[in-house]
């Protein structure tokens, strides 16, 4: 467990920490050749490293301030985004509807997919056995609509 | 088998109707020939109600690109939406969409406009959502709701025109020219086609639709849909001649030319690049239209459509091989991996610069052309020109982050180039985008247009476009003070990004609003004021009065009986002391 | 017009035999057919029998009634199936035709009124008896005295109206005109109540939410429809009041529509959505009503049954969902086109009539109510593009809240949509956009 | 752009690029002018529909044009040369036009050079 989940709680460190990450992906964002978004990940590192040893907490909460306001005026209108990550364009794009509804499918619909219905149904009967020798045979009056 | 044959079924008799359009708009183009037919619902009052269908050179034409373009994409998609479960209803909602499309090309009468305008925006609305993130509901709402602004002035309009008995417009446009109600109806006109053409204060919805599927941005939101506001106002041009009004939506369409060419530079999303690339041309249509110069207009729509529909299929193509990453950032080098897109895509975006002999030079360059020889104010002029060399800017700026840079790419991918489909489809609109220009010019203009201008002034196109270009180049090497140049005009640089933050006013700036007024007139009247003095108020009342009346009849009829008694024997006794 | 009401008569004791229930149907499905080949003369009364007539305006609308009546059957087979009390509840069903039916083709002032009460008493007892939840009591009362308490105004008033006119039928009406305020009141606020006008549509929305489907069909369909025919009718006395007075109700109508439509976004009860918006195409439909010009009649009657049509249909649609999640929230009907991509297609269908998509009857009575209006008074401008907007902001929120998405999966049991719900919607939407193509039956009045 | 090129240097003389001439047309001529004859005829205009703004003096080449298009339709280009006469023609127009008002230009500064000389 990283960090506490609940109440938002961070140590400073953790704070630290995702403001490097967040800074590092807003570099991502304005220097797209790999090479010179290494060169400037490097700069930042050290920009970093620098301060890493303060172990006076109140200069540390300033710099960790100064740090936050900095990638606030600087943060890309435009983030860069992986497409299926949260935010990306094709999140979520498509949902994945519960495995019941292919059975409630139409039958014409069903004559599109042969093979996979084919084996559907036969899935279907050996769980249907497997139950009925594990439970029993269901009661009728359970049936409904 | 039958999942996929309802691409084949409709791209087959798509295309041949485009074909038989073609054959008829020959026919009808020689022959200088009209077919009006009217097929009367009603007639009251003096009023008839009619369906009526126009059919001349104009409307066949763009009839038979609108087929055309719907054909092959309908082709195309049958490999793009191959793991699509839903591909029948994608399908029928395209085919809905170009029917809808047809019924607004060939309708003269404003009702029966309306019957494919507002098809128009349900069904592109149904296309916008189809995806099932909430990125493209909000995208969809936000594009329905801006071309419902339109169909509500359309309604108003059709009432404005009932003042003159019918609502065939074309009867009367040139006679009532100056009546006030006909200015006000060209007002109302010229809205509704901003909004669907998505000009400048409603032009938010365009890139923000980019979250439908490619086939669909294809065909709908580069080539046809957004067109449509062109296309009425093209039919409306000769009641909109000379209109102070459309001073002002040369002012307007110009900023929307210019800013959309701005923020092109700055997006990095692949699909809205492009869309911003379609805002600039249309702001371009809509400027020259503006100009009065309809058939111009007509023409750069048209080869517009055909090079749209190319560069967002090409699109398309490479989404799908990146695993719908749709961010240049990640792309580069691909030529080196798909070398018949990348030349596809360079094709028509060669012709989207107007480079010589493609297509967009015919058109474009006729309308700078006639721009040069107008009578215009040096603003507009500046306008038109920067926004030509903004138009090679992003051009180049994306052909170079595409094809030229280095590759970039996720280090799982697979990128190839054998999808027969895709590439025969977009083989046939790559045609068109390179003769279609010089085709159209031949065809359309039965009076060419003369053109006289001193050397440097009609080079000019050139010089600008060669400025875009080298400006293209040097933006999309500009890597090491990116950042620091950035934030340098941090202010106006998310300003220019953010299409002068119109889609934020356009939401939040909105609705924020009226859903308040909502909820206050929800808490203070229906469930306040409104109960208060019929239902609850009542009950309450009534509730009092009966504890009230109780306390005399029920519990304490004893106590109150011999109250009354001993009252009424006092005040008896009284009288009786005073007599 | 005898023959009608005999049909309905002699069908009574069908209801009380077992299994007979689509029985009943069928002899109401012979009934429509029936009254459709009637002959209907465009200009006057037709078909005099007794009190019982029919003019274009009470043709339309006692077929409506009949269709609704009819989807009514077909929309409540779960009565039949689980056995719940459905020989009464077809009894009832009649008996609300009767009622209809008599209501609509009366020609006598005072059976209009009696009948107009007394179609009230059914469709309270469908709602207290098959609705759902115990607060159905409450809606019932505010049903009730919403609508008595202002019909008893109207009682006197006719009472007044014979009083001077000796004569009580509505084709007379119109050598008559009265140039009295409270009369001018107590005549149309009943009916006004009926529509419901702004301020004072409280109830429909408490009805609507308890109402079993079939009740809130009949409501949606018919009771609101007749608010406006009582309008319509009463109007011929009252022309040139009328154009004095008038001005309140058309401005309370428009700003309630406006502010009803901005109401419906802060619904999250599926039911109640759409009767607020029901309450915005009344109020559209006032307005047109109160401009007392041809256009503005003739549209409203063409919007009455329109929104009969739709409404009706969307609250089958919210009785599918249902039925299935048994809930009527937004926040659980999620994502229904993952599960039910057809259906899917049908609320789209009906969503956008509500909307007044062309070529819909609702497209086509939006515009003679606009054009009315707007020739009443260029102002009213303002208010209908709002509500016009509006109106498509809401279906569309309701269309892609209910459809869109990721869905609400705590689902214990489910079911796909049965071909009679589809033919249900089906005979809904049908009428609602062919019968475009034959609008003189809504056009051409006296 | 035209417009602002070309009535750069007559701001003062308050001229327009779609003036009519103000002067009589003979001042400053030794040979007297004639006007210029318009070669198609009316009827030819109104039978090939073309709208009025097209009935120049050069109408009769564009309708060399129309009847060449009308002939070989679906291959227009084949009337290129056609095109290029009427180019031309409605060059030799515009060449015209200009010579007109420069003119017209520089009459006016005249003018206006005699009544500034008179005044003083």
């Amino acid at each position: 467990m990283a960090n506490v989940p609940f109440l938002g709680l961070k140590t400073h460190s953790q704070k630290v920490c995702s403001l490097y990450k967040r800074v590092l992906r807003n570099l991502e964002a304005f220097y797209d050749r790999r090479n010179v978004y290494r060169y400037q990940a490097v700069l930042m590192r050290a920009r970093f490293d620098k301060n890493a040893k303060e172990t006076d907490m109140r200069k540390a909460v300033e710099l960790l301030r100064q740090g936050e306001e900095e990638l606030f005026s600087q943060i890309h209108p435009l983030p860069k985004k992986f497409a299926t990550s949260p935010g990306g364009v094709a999140y979520e794009r498509v949902v994945q509807s519960p495995d019941w509804v292919l059975d409630y499918w139409h039958p014409l619909e069903k004559a599109q997919y042969p093979e996979y219905f084919k084996k559907r149904e036969q899935r279907k009967k050996e769980f249907m056995a497997m139950w009925e020798k594990e439970y029993g045979k269901p009661d009728p009056k359970d049936q409904h609509h | 088998m039958f999942k996929n044959s309802i691409c084949f079924v409709s791209f087959f008799f798509l295309f041949l109707f485009s074909l038989i359009n073609f054959f008829f708009f020959l026919f009808f183009m020689i022959y200088n020939y009209v077919i009006f037919l009217e097929w009367e619902l009603i007639s009251f009052s003096s009023m008839s109600l009619v369906m009526s269908i126009l059919l001349d050179w104009m409307s066949l034409l763009f009839m038979m690109f609108v087929l055309l373009i719907s054909s092959v994409v309908i082709y195309y998609s049958k490999s793009y939406m191959s793991s699509e479960m839903n591909l029948n209803r994608f399908i029928m909602l395209v085919l809905l969409f170009v029917f809808s499309m047809v019924l607004l090309i060939i309708s003269p009468n404003i009702i029966s406009i309306l019957l494919g305008w507002d098809g128009l925006g349900l069904v592109s609305y149904c296309l916008v959502i189809y995806y099932q993130n909430i990125k493209s509901y909000n995208a969809g709402m936000l594009t329905a709701l801006s071309n419902r602004i339109g169909d509500v002035f359309i309604l108003m309009v059709i009432f404005w025109m009932m003042n003159y008995g019918s609502w065939n417009y074309v009867f009367y446009m040139d006679f009532m020219k100056n009546d006030y109600v006909m200015e006000l109806m060209s007002i109302m006109i010229i809205i509704a086609a901003m909004t669907k053409s998505a000009q400048i204060p409603f032009s938010a919805w365009l890139p923000a639709a980019m979250a439908a599927p490619t086939p669909v941005s294809a065909l709908v939101h580069s080539s046809t849909l957004v067109t449509a506001g062109v296309y009425l106002l093209i039919r409306f041009n000769v009641l909109l001649l000379d209109k102070f009004f459309l001073k002002i939506l040369l002012l307007l369409s110009g900023l929307t030319m210019f800013m959309a060419g701005i923020s092109a530079n700055y997006e990095f999303d692949l699909k809205k690049i492009i869309a911003l690339s379609t805002l600039s041309q249309l702001g371009l249509m809509m400027s020259i239209l503006s100009m009065g110069m309809a058939e111009l207009a007509f023409f750069h729509l048209l080869t517009h459509a055909m090079f749209k529909a190319l560069l967002f299929m090409c699109a398309g193509v490479i989404i799908h091989m990146m695993n719908d990453i749709q961010d240049i950032r990640f792309m580069g080098g691909i030529s080196n991996f798909i070398p018949y897109t990348s030349l596809y895509m360079n094709i028509s975006n060669m012709a989207l610069c107007g480079i010589p002999f493609l297509a967009g030079f015919y058109s474009k360059d006729l309308i700078l052309d006639m721009v040069m020889m107008k009578n215009l104010n040096f603003f507009v002029f500046f306008l038109y020109f920067i926004s030509t060399g903004l138009t090679m800017f992003y051009s180049f700026r994306l052909s170079m982050y595409l094809m030229i840079n280095d590759f970039n790419l996720l280090s799982v991918y697979n990128l190839y180039d054998e999808d027969l489909v895709m590439l025969k489809s977009m083989f046939v609109l790559m045609m068109m985008s390179i003769f279609s220009g010089s085709m159209l010019m031949w065809f359309i203009f039965s009076y060419p247009y003369v053109i006289y201008l001193p050397i440097n002034l009609k080079l000019m196109v050139i010089y600008v476009s060669l400025f875009g270009m080298l400006m293209g180049y040097m933006i999309s090497s500009m890597e090491i003070y990116l950042m620091n140049k950035f934030s340098y005009i941090y202010n106006l640089s998310s300003f220019l990004c953010l299409m002068w933050f119109m889609p934020n006013l356009s939401t939040y700036g909105l609705n924020y609003y009226f859903l308040n007024m909502g909820q206050m007139m929800l808490k203070k009247i229906d469930m306040g004021w409104s109960e208060f003095y019929s239902g609850q108020g009542m009950f309450m009342i009534m509730k009092k009065y009966t504890i009230f009346y109780n306390f005399f009849q029920m519990n304490n009829n004893f106590n109150i009986y011999l109250f009354s008694f001993v009252l009424w024997m006092i005040i008896y006794l009284m009288i009786l002391m005073v007599m | 017009m005898m023959k009608f009401l005999m049909l309905m008569i002699f069908t009574i004791p069908l209801c009380f035999k077992k299994n007979m229930f689509w029985m009943v149907q069928n002899m109401l499905f012979l009934m429509f057919f029936m009254f459709m080949n009637l002959m209907i003369d465009i200009l006057y009364y037709c078909n005099l029998s007794y009190v019982f007539s029919c003019d274009i305006l009470s043709y339309g609308l006692i077929l409506l009634s009949i269709w609704i009546c009819i989807l009514m059957v077909l929309a409540s087979e779960n009565l039949f199936k689980m056995n719940f009390y459905y020989n009464f509840f077809m009894l009832n069903l009649l008996l609300l035709l009767i009622m209809l039916f008599m209501t609509f083709s009366v020609m006598n002032l005072f059976l209009f009124y009696l009948f107009f009460e007394s179609s009230l008493i059914f469709t309270l007892l469908l709602i207290i008896g098959w609705g759902y939840q115990p607060e159905r009591i409450q809606a019932g009362v505010y049903l009730l005295f919403y609508t008595l308490f202002a019909s008893l105004p109207l009682l006197m008033g006719i009472f007044y109206v014979y009083y001077k006119m000796n004569y009580m039928m509505m084709y007379f009406m119109k050598f008559f005109s009265f140039e009295l305020y409270l009369l001018y009141i107590s005549m149309i606020f009943a009916f006004l109540v009926k529509m419901p006008m702004y301020f004072i549509h409280l109830w429909l929305p408490k009805a609507h939410v308890e109402a079993p489907v079939s009740g809130s069909m009949v409501l949606a369909g018919i009771m609101l429809k007749l608010g406006g025919y009582g309008l319509l009718r009463v109007f011929i006395l009252f022309q040139k009041i009328g154009l004095k007075m008038n001005i309140i109700f058309i401005v309370i109508s428009l700003l309630g529509g406006f502010y009803l439509s901005l109401k419906c976004f802060c619904q999250i009860d599926i039911k109640s959505l759409i009767a607020y918006s029901s309450v915005v195409h009344m109020s559209m439909v006032i307005g047109g009503i109160m401009t007392m010009n041809y256009w503005g009649f003739l549209g409203s009657y063409i919007l009455m049954i329109g929104h009969g049509l739709c409404s009706s249909g969307m609250f089958c649609l919210a009785n599918i969902n249902y039925e299935r999640l048994h809930s009527r929230s937004l926040y659980i009907n999620k994502g229904m086109m993952m599960l039910m991509p057809s259906m899917s297609m049908w609320w789209f269908l009906m969503l956008s009539s509500n909307m007044a998509a062309p070529p819909s009857l609702n497209l086509l009575g939006e515009i003679s109510l606009i054009n009315s209006l707007l020739k009443w008074s260029y102002f009213t401008m303002i208010m209908l593009m709002f509500i016009s907007f509006f109106s498509a902001a809401y279906c569309l929120y309701l269309y892609s809240y209910i459809q869109h998405g990721g869905g609400y999966l705590g689902i214990y049991s489910f079911y796909m949509g049965l071909s009679r719900e589809y033919l249900l919607l089906l005979l809904h939407w049908l009428p609602l956009n062919i019968l475009v193509l034959k609008v003189d039956y809504f056009m051409i009045w006296f | 752009m035209g417009h602002f090129l070309g009535t750069f240097q007559t701001r003062d003389l308050d001229m327009e690029m779609n003036l009519q001439p103000t002067f009589d047309s003979n001042i400053g001529f030794k040979t007297r002018r004639t006007q210029r004859k318009m070669v198609a005829c009316e009827e030819d205009l109104m039978s090939a529909r073309v709208p009025p703004q097209y009935r120049d003096y050069c109408a009769h080449i564009l309708l060399n044009y129309l009847v060449c298009r009308y002939k070989h339709m679906p291959f227009v280009y084949k009337c290129a040369h056609e095109k290029h006469n009427y180019m031309n023609c409605e060059q030799a127009d515009y060449v015209l036009r200009m010579k007109e008002f420069e003119r017209e230009k520089r009459l006016r500064q005249r003018e206006k050079r005699l009544k500034q000389e008179s005044n003083s």
